[in-house]
């Protein structure tokens, strides 16, 4: 076993040590003991993941691909657990465990104290067992090199997510919102199991290499569902992007997300912004050489993203809690990158995957600060002027909002810039509408985000914070916060070249060349990462940030008054927005009671009624009643007995009279 | 002369008339112990008549083991009978009903 | 014309059985205020010097005597075993029935051991007269036992109806007979047989005398349509007559169902097996079905005995001799699960508490788990659940209906099979999972009635995990080879 | 491949034997029934061990045959043997059989003797049922076994036992009668009742079809599949924890295994032409059960459609081969389903039983099944909550414990046949998870209920083994299924090749 499986092994294993030392053992070893553990395992594969990073991306190491195990064999069909380590996953891997470990840390702080548990509860050691445990799943899902295990790290990461959001049990609202959060993952996850089964009926394998290697074999073959054949390519890869809308939270699979708020923020820190929700376009990445054989898929792909970037990015707007304004603003940006993914500039998804994960876990984590500051109350309405009380967790908030709104320089305007730049290049089917959503898109998101950080920060104090003492969080908290507004900023300069020549995934990310957008741009536009920036200066979506921006502080700091009356004017707006669209009351009633009412009609009448009823009872009671009736015949009367007896002196007589012809 | 056929229809008509007689008899128990004997008669007859027209002796010796059968078996039905009557106190067929269902 | 005195020596069990029994006829009298008990210990040991002989003198070949009017072969010698076992077994319950009921008198002995000379002979009969002579000798008996209980007033019923109504089926089955000789001219049944076989026969005068001929034979064994004294007699006759009636009989019937319909008659099997098939039929359904409403149990044990007929005759309407061994099979290990049945009966029934209802069971398990066990045994037998031997009866006549291609008729019986389960199982859980009426424990049974008990109960398990010897038993005594 | 002892006879008759005894020894001692009764399960599932440990995994021959005469009159043989398709089902009735006395510990306190007797003498009746191999002795012991269960939800059971104890007799009976029909019309043609040679009878059409649907009936009833499945929420309901374990856990197993040793080997032709009935019946009970499941109230109706539900993998994995064939033109996929079908069976035991074992759990502090007298449970007994979520992925069938495997082979294959069965089938992911979760949501999670919820009191240390050998043998197997395919592929691989070969 060459050095490096060892050390792959190890990144994978160690969290799930920690977890579940932290997990069975939490009361032995305490608070102190539960925390040590998980960190140093997540701490571990942070470093060597580091390494690996180091060794893939900068020393351009061939792409690593082996098993680890033989987890089952049949049919000839070999389902292995092993590692596929290129730069995609390697760069992923990184993120994970850096934003991971930050989440580790940070959490020390934030879950100190829980009104929800008494003290001697160990819900402190079960919280850090999850997040290893996260870790751990998702680590194994970016490193997993054929379907199966891929398949696995998204059901386990879901599962984690469904503990998490629901880890305050007792609160109805969080256990309704995990459940829920399942359920829609799973519809998701409908999809993709169906997805992996069209690959193993024509490809014969669930492995990666297998798969990419037989892609050109079959690109033409068909699959009929029986309405005529549909290209099977096509299918196979809507069927996985099916789950990749449950777990990147597309429209319509998008309304698990925000009420995935229930959980604690560090989660929705880690697991709802940074890691887990971009799972999906991790994976439409990952398999960019299948998807770049059907047009219709991207195109699917493309409109699903730039429709969610847009209108959740509206429902930013009236949003009142401060993770959910988070929340929604992680929705839409999701859509910016699956937006990417349609257009074949998956680097430039991946690249807004991992600026994302920096500003937005930031930007979590420090409203999770502002959240511990308020004493566990998230409504914007009860907070403002906590700038002087809290200045850390106001300039990293800030950065992180800046690098969200793509401020040219941050982070998030290389990304979100490529993203834009791509969709205006593409001749996708629908890439000029989706160009058209998503940079309308960069003002309403520049809009509710800094509505949000005026609000919270700038506004007049309102009676709580006048009434409380509030200060800035302790050192576990604020530390984090500051390791990663660095990235947040600086992340971008580096990468954006490689991002858009191709360079930097080239051995994981395959487009054709009439796609390749990105690399038109990197041709035609590019002139380093510097005048990009002073390019941006003067392009429309850095404007429309401006102007959300400006906005924002006319609305919600020169003009308080003027929100409500907008708001008046335009009720109905208003109502589809608080509505969400509508989306919930949707499912509420057709699937929610719809399925109800089916089952209860399922079980009563045909169940009930019909089979034991009619048929099972029925049968008994029918003998029953024969039983009841022919004993009648039995008279008691001696005359009727012996008649009985002529009678059947007479049947078998016909008989025998019969028989004889 | 006197054709088989026709002992075999005297025997089938004592025959019937005996079965008539016990199913449509509601009244008297003795009666119906008259008609078993008469049952035993028209198997007699028929038995007598074969075993003329078949030359052979057979059906008659069954005959006889009949009747003494028939003896016997009357004893036993009227030592039944004056039972029924002790606890009773009447032969009616119609009360005989206390077993059924 | 030479005087030949025939082989007595073939009928000595038959002749012993008479002498001894009519010297304890005389001998009752005298004991009768001396020594209560010692008619039946000499019923007993009547019973074991019979059974001796016969086993002592075991047939391997067919012979007959008395100008071939008896017949000495491996079944009469096997059937009259089984009646013998079997009627020790109801004369040792007959006995705990009769000290219970304060009836003890020895001519209930005395009339049994005739009513087992005229099962016997009916074994043994080769000639329509010794046949109707055994019938009647048994019935004669049967007649004035059911009757002997003077003071009760259903007994007397029963004894009516069952005397009337057998008159009239004996009367139908001899007026067979004489249809019978008329056709064939002989009243033995090799010569009917060979008569047959010559093809002189005319088939119509023949199928009408067949048709009166089953009459007999179906209603002596309880087959629907001539089922209707099975309940009454069974219900109003006392326990220890019942268990006589249910048991021993059942084996003598299909012994003359034997030598009827397959020594006499075999060659018209195409007139009977329809016959048979249609008694069968009715008799399952009939049987099966009315035992549902019953809730006495003797009664319903009536019903279910008359399913169980069905199933005979469903492995005798096959037609072959597998299906008359399977039929044996069937009757023999019936008689026997009667035996356990009624015997269970009378070891619970005590003064005030006859056990003849149903709910009397309840919660029996609690006051008494052995007896509920043994009880459960016979219940699941009856009912043809596996490892029981029922079962494997069942298996049998199904087999040998399916082989004769009768695969309707055994489809209707297993699903019959089911639905008399039903009773079966209700009796299980009115033991079982009702509470009891009253909760004491119920007074212990004798050390000998015990182990009666269980012996009889314990056999059918027995049995039925190691069925294979009474099956090759069978097997044997109708002829057949038996390849391991 | 051989031990120094008879070991499937051991098997069967060492629990009954020992049943027996118990059912005298322990009529005025309790204590004494409990502990005779787990030595001998625990010593009967050591003596198993070998089964696994000494099988040739390289031949789909039968193993550690026995092979004795028993009626000769009828050929009837006391015919013993397993192969990869048998031995698993053994290994699993005997390991549940130790978890079964453990959780009845306690709780049973009317006639423990009758109680621990009546499970003994039904593992050795299970295992007798999965290594008979002549077609009486098999049906001896399938049909046997409905009496000590009838006595044990007859007499142990909730307050509608006796109608749900008949009901579950009745049904089974009716259902398995016309197998021994069908068992007899084979040994008149084959002359024998050994199973081997009904395998390599020729059959005609007509008679394939009526023997095929004679088998369908019996192991449908038993499955139990739509719409024959109504006995079974009755009887679970009804029947005591450890009734509702052995009858989840094993006995619904007789009918799968029912499929693969007689149905596809013996009516190949019969199988092919009347696949879609089973197809059919198996997505509606996937389907259609899981509706149903979402909307009952008792717990363990609930997992009891569920069973059902999971159950119709089984069989669907076990009849898409024709049609796998049909519509891909080759075998692969076959192999997939079937032992996709044999994993779903092994899952199924180990998390039904658990899911039965942690409802007796809270049944007996809480005296009620209903979901809506709980809530909040796990804020008082945190392991509790723990193995109930587990066991609930379990039940939904994430990846990493058990049920995934068999569910995520049958959907595979069922694609492969025809995508439309892979899409019911895969229905399961939403509906499974929406009935199981939810009830979890209700029962576990939460804030505490009400007074009786906030006493009662975490696993003791019994309850504890119990659910942590379950939650055990659900990982292992999710985590690493290989050994368990290995030991049934050639047996599999032989079915299959049984399965397609025509007997016309």
């Amino acid at each position: 076993m060459s050095t490096l499986h060892t050390v792959l092994t190890i990144i994978l294993i160690a969290p799930l040590i920690g977890s579940i030392i932290a997990g069975l053992f939490g009361r032995q070893i305490g608070r102190t003991g539960a925390h040590s553990v998980t960190i140093a395992g997540v701490a571990i594969s942070t470093v060597l993941s580091a390494w690996v990073f180091w060794l893939f991306i900068i020393q351009g190491h061939e792409p690593y691909n082996a098993p680890l195990y033989t987890w089952m064999v049949s049919d000839g069909i070999k389902f292995q657990v092993g590692y596929l380590v290129d730069s995609l996953s390697a760069t992923m891997m990184l993120v994970v465990t850096f934003v991971s470990l930050m989440v580790h840390i940070y959490t020390i702080g934030y879950m100190d104290h829980d009104a929800d548990y008494p003290h001697d509860n160990p819900y402190y050691q079960r919280f850090f067992s999850y997040i290893s445990l996260f870790t751990f799943s998702m680590l194994a899902l970016v490193l997993a090199n054929n379907f199966m295990q891929l398949f696995f790290g998204w059901e386990a990461v879901g599962l984690v997510s469904y503990l998490l959001i629901g880890f305050y049990m007792k609160r109805e609202s969080a256990i309704q919102a995990n459940l829920k959060a399942f359920l829609v993952n799973r519809v998701g996850d409908f999809g993709f199991v169906l997805g992996i089964a069209v690959i193993v009926l024509y490809f014969g394998t669930v492995d990666y290499a297998e798969f990419f290697a037989g892609l050109e074999q079959h690109r033409n073959d068909t699959i009929d569902f029986g309405w005529g054949p549909v290209s099977m390519i096509t299918a196979a890869t809507l069927l996985l992007f099916v789950g990749a809308m449950g777990k990147s939270a597309q429209m319509p699979l998008h309304v698990w997300l925000p009420e995935s708020m229930e959980g604690p923020t560090p989660i929705s820190a880690l697991i709802h912004a940074a890691t887990m929700v971009t799972a999906g376009i991790f994976m439409v990445a990952r398999f960019s050489p299948a998807y770049e054989l059907s047009e219709v898929a991207l195109s699917v792909v493309l409109l699903v993203g730039a429709i969610t970037a847009f209108m959740m990015g509206l429902l930013g707007l009236v949003q009142n809690d401060i993770k959910r304004v988070v929340a929604y603003s992680t929705l839409s940006q999701l859509g910016y990158m699956t937006a990417a993914l349609g257009v074949s500039a998956y680097a430039a998804g991946m690249f807004h995957v991992i600026t994302h994960a920096f500003f937005k876990a930031l930007l979590f984590l420090a409203a999770g600060s502002v959240i511990i500051a308020m004493h566990h109350d998230q409504d914007i309405r009860n907070m403002g002027g906590l700038k002087k009380y809290m200045p850390i967790t106001y300039w990293t908030m800030l950065i992180g909002a800046l690098a969200l709104i793509g401020f040219p320089g941050f982070s998030g305007f290389f990304s979100k810039d490529s993203i834009i730049m791509a969709t205006a290049e593409s001749e996708q089917f629908g890439a000029g509408f989706a160009h058209l959503l998503l940079v309308a898109g960069v003002f309403v998101t520049a809009l509710y985000t800094f509505r949000m950080f005026f609000i919270v920060f700038h506004g007049p104090e309102s009676e709580y914070v006048r009434t409380h003492e509030i200060h800035e969080s302790p050192k576990v908290v604020t530390i984090p916060l500051i390791l990663l507004s660095i990235p947040a900023v600086l992340v971008g300069w580096p990468l954006i070249e490689g991002v858009l020549s191709g360079n930097y995934f080239a051995d994981s990310i395959r487009v054709l060349p009439e796609h390749d957008v990105l690399r038109e741009i990197y041709e035609h536009d590019y002139h380093g990462a510097f005048n990009m920036v002073l390019h941006g200066l003067m392009s429309v979506p850095v404007w429309l940030s401006f102007a959300g921006v400006a906005t924002a502080w006319f609305l919600y700091l020169k003009r308080p008054d003027l929100p409500a009356k907008i708001q008046q004017a335009c009720m109905p707006c208003y109502r589809v927005l608080v509505a969400g669209y509508g989306f919930d009351r949707f499912n509420e009633i057709v699937f929610v009671n719809g399925s109800r009412r089916l089952g209860e009609f399922f079980w009563k009448v045909i169940d009930q009624t019909f089979i034991d009823g009619w048929l099972v009872n029925g049968s008994a009671n029918m003998v029953a009643t024969a039983a009841r009736n022919w004993r009648q015949m039995q008279t008691g009367y001696l005359y009727h007995y012996a008649f009985a007896m002529i009678f059947g002196l007479l049947i078998l007589l016909l008989w025998a009279v019969w028989a004889i012809k | 002369m006197i054709a088989l056929s026709d002992y075999l229809v005297f025997g089938a008509v004592l025959f019937m008339i005996s079965m008539a007689g016990i199913f449509l008899n509601r009244k008297n128990l003795v009666l119906i112990l008259m008609c078993v004997e008469l049952l035993l008669l028209a198997v007699n007859t028929n038995l007598v008549a074969f075993s003329h027209y078949l030359n052979d002796v057979q059906g008659q010796i069954f005959v006889f083991f009949i009747l003494t059968v028939a003896a016997a078996e009357a004893a036993i039905g009227l030592a039944i009978l004056v039972l029924v009557f002790r606890h009773r106190r009447q032969i009616n067929v119609d009360d005989l009903d206390e077993l059924k269902g | 014309m030479t005087f030949e005195i025939p082989n007595l020596s073939l009928a000595l069990p038959e002749i012993v059985l008479l002498t001894l029994t009519s010297l304890l006829l005389v001998a009752d009298t005298f004991w009768s205020r001396t020594c209560r008990d010692c008619t039946y210990w000499a019923t007993q040991i009547t019973l074991l010097i019979v059974g001796w002989l016969v086993f002592s003198d075991f047939a391997t070949q067919t012979q007959v005597t008395f100008d071939g009017s008896f017949v000495r072969d491996t079944l009469s010698d096997v059937l009259k075993l089984f009646i013998v076992v079997v009627s020790i077994g109801i004369f040792l319950f007959s006995r705990e029935y009769l000290l219970q009921h304060k009836a003890y008198h020895g001519e209930f002995f005395v009339l049994g051991l005739f009513g087992v000379l005229g099962m016997f002979v009916m074994v043994s009969a080769y000639n329509l007269i010794t046949l109707y002579l055994g019938l009647e000798i048994m019935s004669l008996a049967l007649y004035a036992m059911i009757a002997m209980q003077r003071h009760s007033d259903r007994a007397s019923e029963a004894a009516m109806k069952y005397f009337v109504l057998g008159a009239l089926a004996t009367g139908m089955m001899l007026y067979g007979m004489s249809m019978l000789y008329g056709a064939t001219g002989t009243l033995e049944l090799t010569g009917i047989a060979q008569k047959l076989a010559s093809g002189e026969v005319d088939n119509t005068v023949l199928a009408f005398a067949l048709v009166f001929i089953v009459i007999g034979l179906a209603f002596k064994l309880g087959a629907v349509p001539f089922h209707m004294w099975v309940p009454d007699v069974y219900h109003g006759a006392p326990t220890a007559m019942t268990l006589y009636l249910a048991s021993a009989p059942k084996i003598a019937a299909f012994a003359m169902l034997y030598r009827l319909l397959w020594d006499g008659l075999q060659l018209a099997l195409p007139d009977w097996q329809g016959m048979l098939v249609i008694l069968a039929a009715l008799s399952m359904v009939v049987g099966s079905v009315v035992a549902i409403a019953q809730t006495n149990l003797k009664r319903m044990l009536a019903y279910s005995g008359i399913g169980h007929v069905g199933f005979v005759l469903m492995g005798v309407a096959a037609g072959d001799a597998e299906g008359f061994a399977s039929a044996m099979f069937y009757i023999v290990v019936y008689a026997i699960t009667s035996v356990a049945a009624f015997g269970l009966m009378i070891s619970l029934a005590r003064a005030g508490m006859e056990f003849e209802e149903i709910d009397d069971y309840r919660g029996l398990n609690d006051r008494n788990p052995w007896l509920a066990l043994m009880m459960l045994f016979v219940m699941f037998s009856m009912a043809g659940v596996p490892p029981f031997i029922g079962f494997f009866v069942k298996v049998a006549v199904i087999e040998a209906a399916v082989n004769a291609g009768l695969v309707w008729l055994a489809v209707l019986a297993v699903v019959m099979a089911v639905v008399s389960a039903f009773y079966y199982l209700r009796v299980v859980k009115v033991m079982y999972f009702d509470k009891p009426a009253e909760t004491s424990r119920l007074e212990p049974i004798s050390t000998q009635l015990g182990l009666a008990v269980s012996l009889s109960a314990s056999v059918l398990l027995l049995f039925g995990l190691f069925p294979g010897w009474i099956m090759e038993l069978c097997y044997r005594s109708l002829g057949l080879s038996v390849v391991a | 491949m051989s031990v120094g002892y008879p070991i499937l006879s051991t098997l069967i008759w060492l629990p009954i034997v020992a049943g027996v005894i118990v059912l005298f020894a322990g009529r005025n001692n309790p204590a004494l029934a409990r502990w005779l009764s787990l030595i001998t399960a625990i010593v009967t599932f050591l003596l198993s061990l070998p089964l696994w440990f000494e099988f040739d995994r390289t031949t789909a021959a039968m193993q550690f045959v026995e092979r004795f005469d028993w009626i000769p009159a009828y050929k009837i043989q006391y015919f013993l043997g397993v192969d990869g398709l048998s031995m698993p089902l053994v290994l699993l009735t005997t390991f549940t059989q130790v978890l079964v006395i453990a959780s009845a510990w306690e709780v049973i306190k009317e006639r423990v003797e009758q109680y621990m007797g009546a499970f003994l003498i039904m593992q050795g009746l299970m295992t007798g049922v999965f290594v008979a191999l002549d077609a009486v002795l098999f049906y001896v012991f399938w049909e046997a076994l409905l009496i000590p269960m009838f006595i044990v939800i007859g007499k142990w059971g909730g307050p509608r036992r006796v109608y749900a104890t008949l009901k579950f007799f009745l049904y089974t009976f009716f259902g398995s009668v016309f197998m021994l029909v069908s068992f007899l019309y084979m040994y008149y043609q084959a002359g024998s009742f050994s199973i081997l040679d009904f395998h390599n009878l020729p059959l005609g059409m007509t008679a394939q079809v009526l023997i095929f649907l004679a088998f369908f009936i019996a192991f449908a009833v038993k499955i139990p599949m739509f719409p024959v499945h109504t006995w079974l929420p009755d009887a679970h309901v009804e029947a005591p924890t450890a009734g509702s374990v052995v009858l989840a856990a094993i006995m619904l197993k007789m009918g799968g295994y029912g499929f693969v040793r007689f149905s596809l080997p013996i009516t190949p032709d019969a199988s092919h032409m009347l696949d879609w009935l089973v197809i059919v019946l198996s997505l509606i009970a996937i389907v259609y059960i899981g509706f149903v499941a979402l909307v009952q109230h008792d717990m363990k109706k609930l997992v009891a459609y569920s069973s059902i539900s999971h159950m119709g993998f089984v069989t669907l994995g076990m009849f898409v081969l024709y049609d796998i064939v049909e519509s891909t033109g080759g075998l692969k996929g076959a192999q997939l389903g079937l032992e996709g079908a044999m994993v779903q069976m092994i899952s199924h035991g180990f998390i039904s039983g658990a899911m039965f074992l942690g409802i007796g759990v809270l049944y007996d502090r809480l005296h009620t099944r209903e979901i809506s007298a709980y809530g909040g449970v796990v804020n008082v007994m945190p392991w509790f909550g723990f193995f109930a979520v587990l066991f609930a992925m379990g039940n939904v069938g994430l990846p990493g414990t058990s049920g995934f495997v068999g569910e995520f082979m049958v959907i595979l294959s069922s694609f492969m046949a025809n995508p439309w069965y892979g899409i019911l089938a895969a229905f399961t992911l939403i509906i499974g998870a929406a009935y199981t979760l939810w009830m979890i949501k209700r029962v576990i999670f939460g804030d505490i209920r009400n007074q009786e919820v906030a006493r009662m009191q975490d696993l003791n240390k019994r309850e504890f083994a119990i659910m942590t050998a379950l939650a055990v043998a659900v990982v292992a197997l999710g985590v690493y299924p290989y050994p368990l395919m290995d030991v049934m592929h050639v047996s599999v691989e032989h079915l299959i090749q049984q399965a397609m070969t025509s007997k016309l």
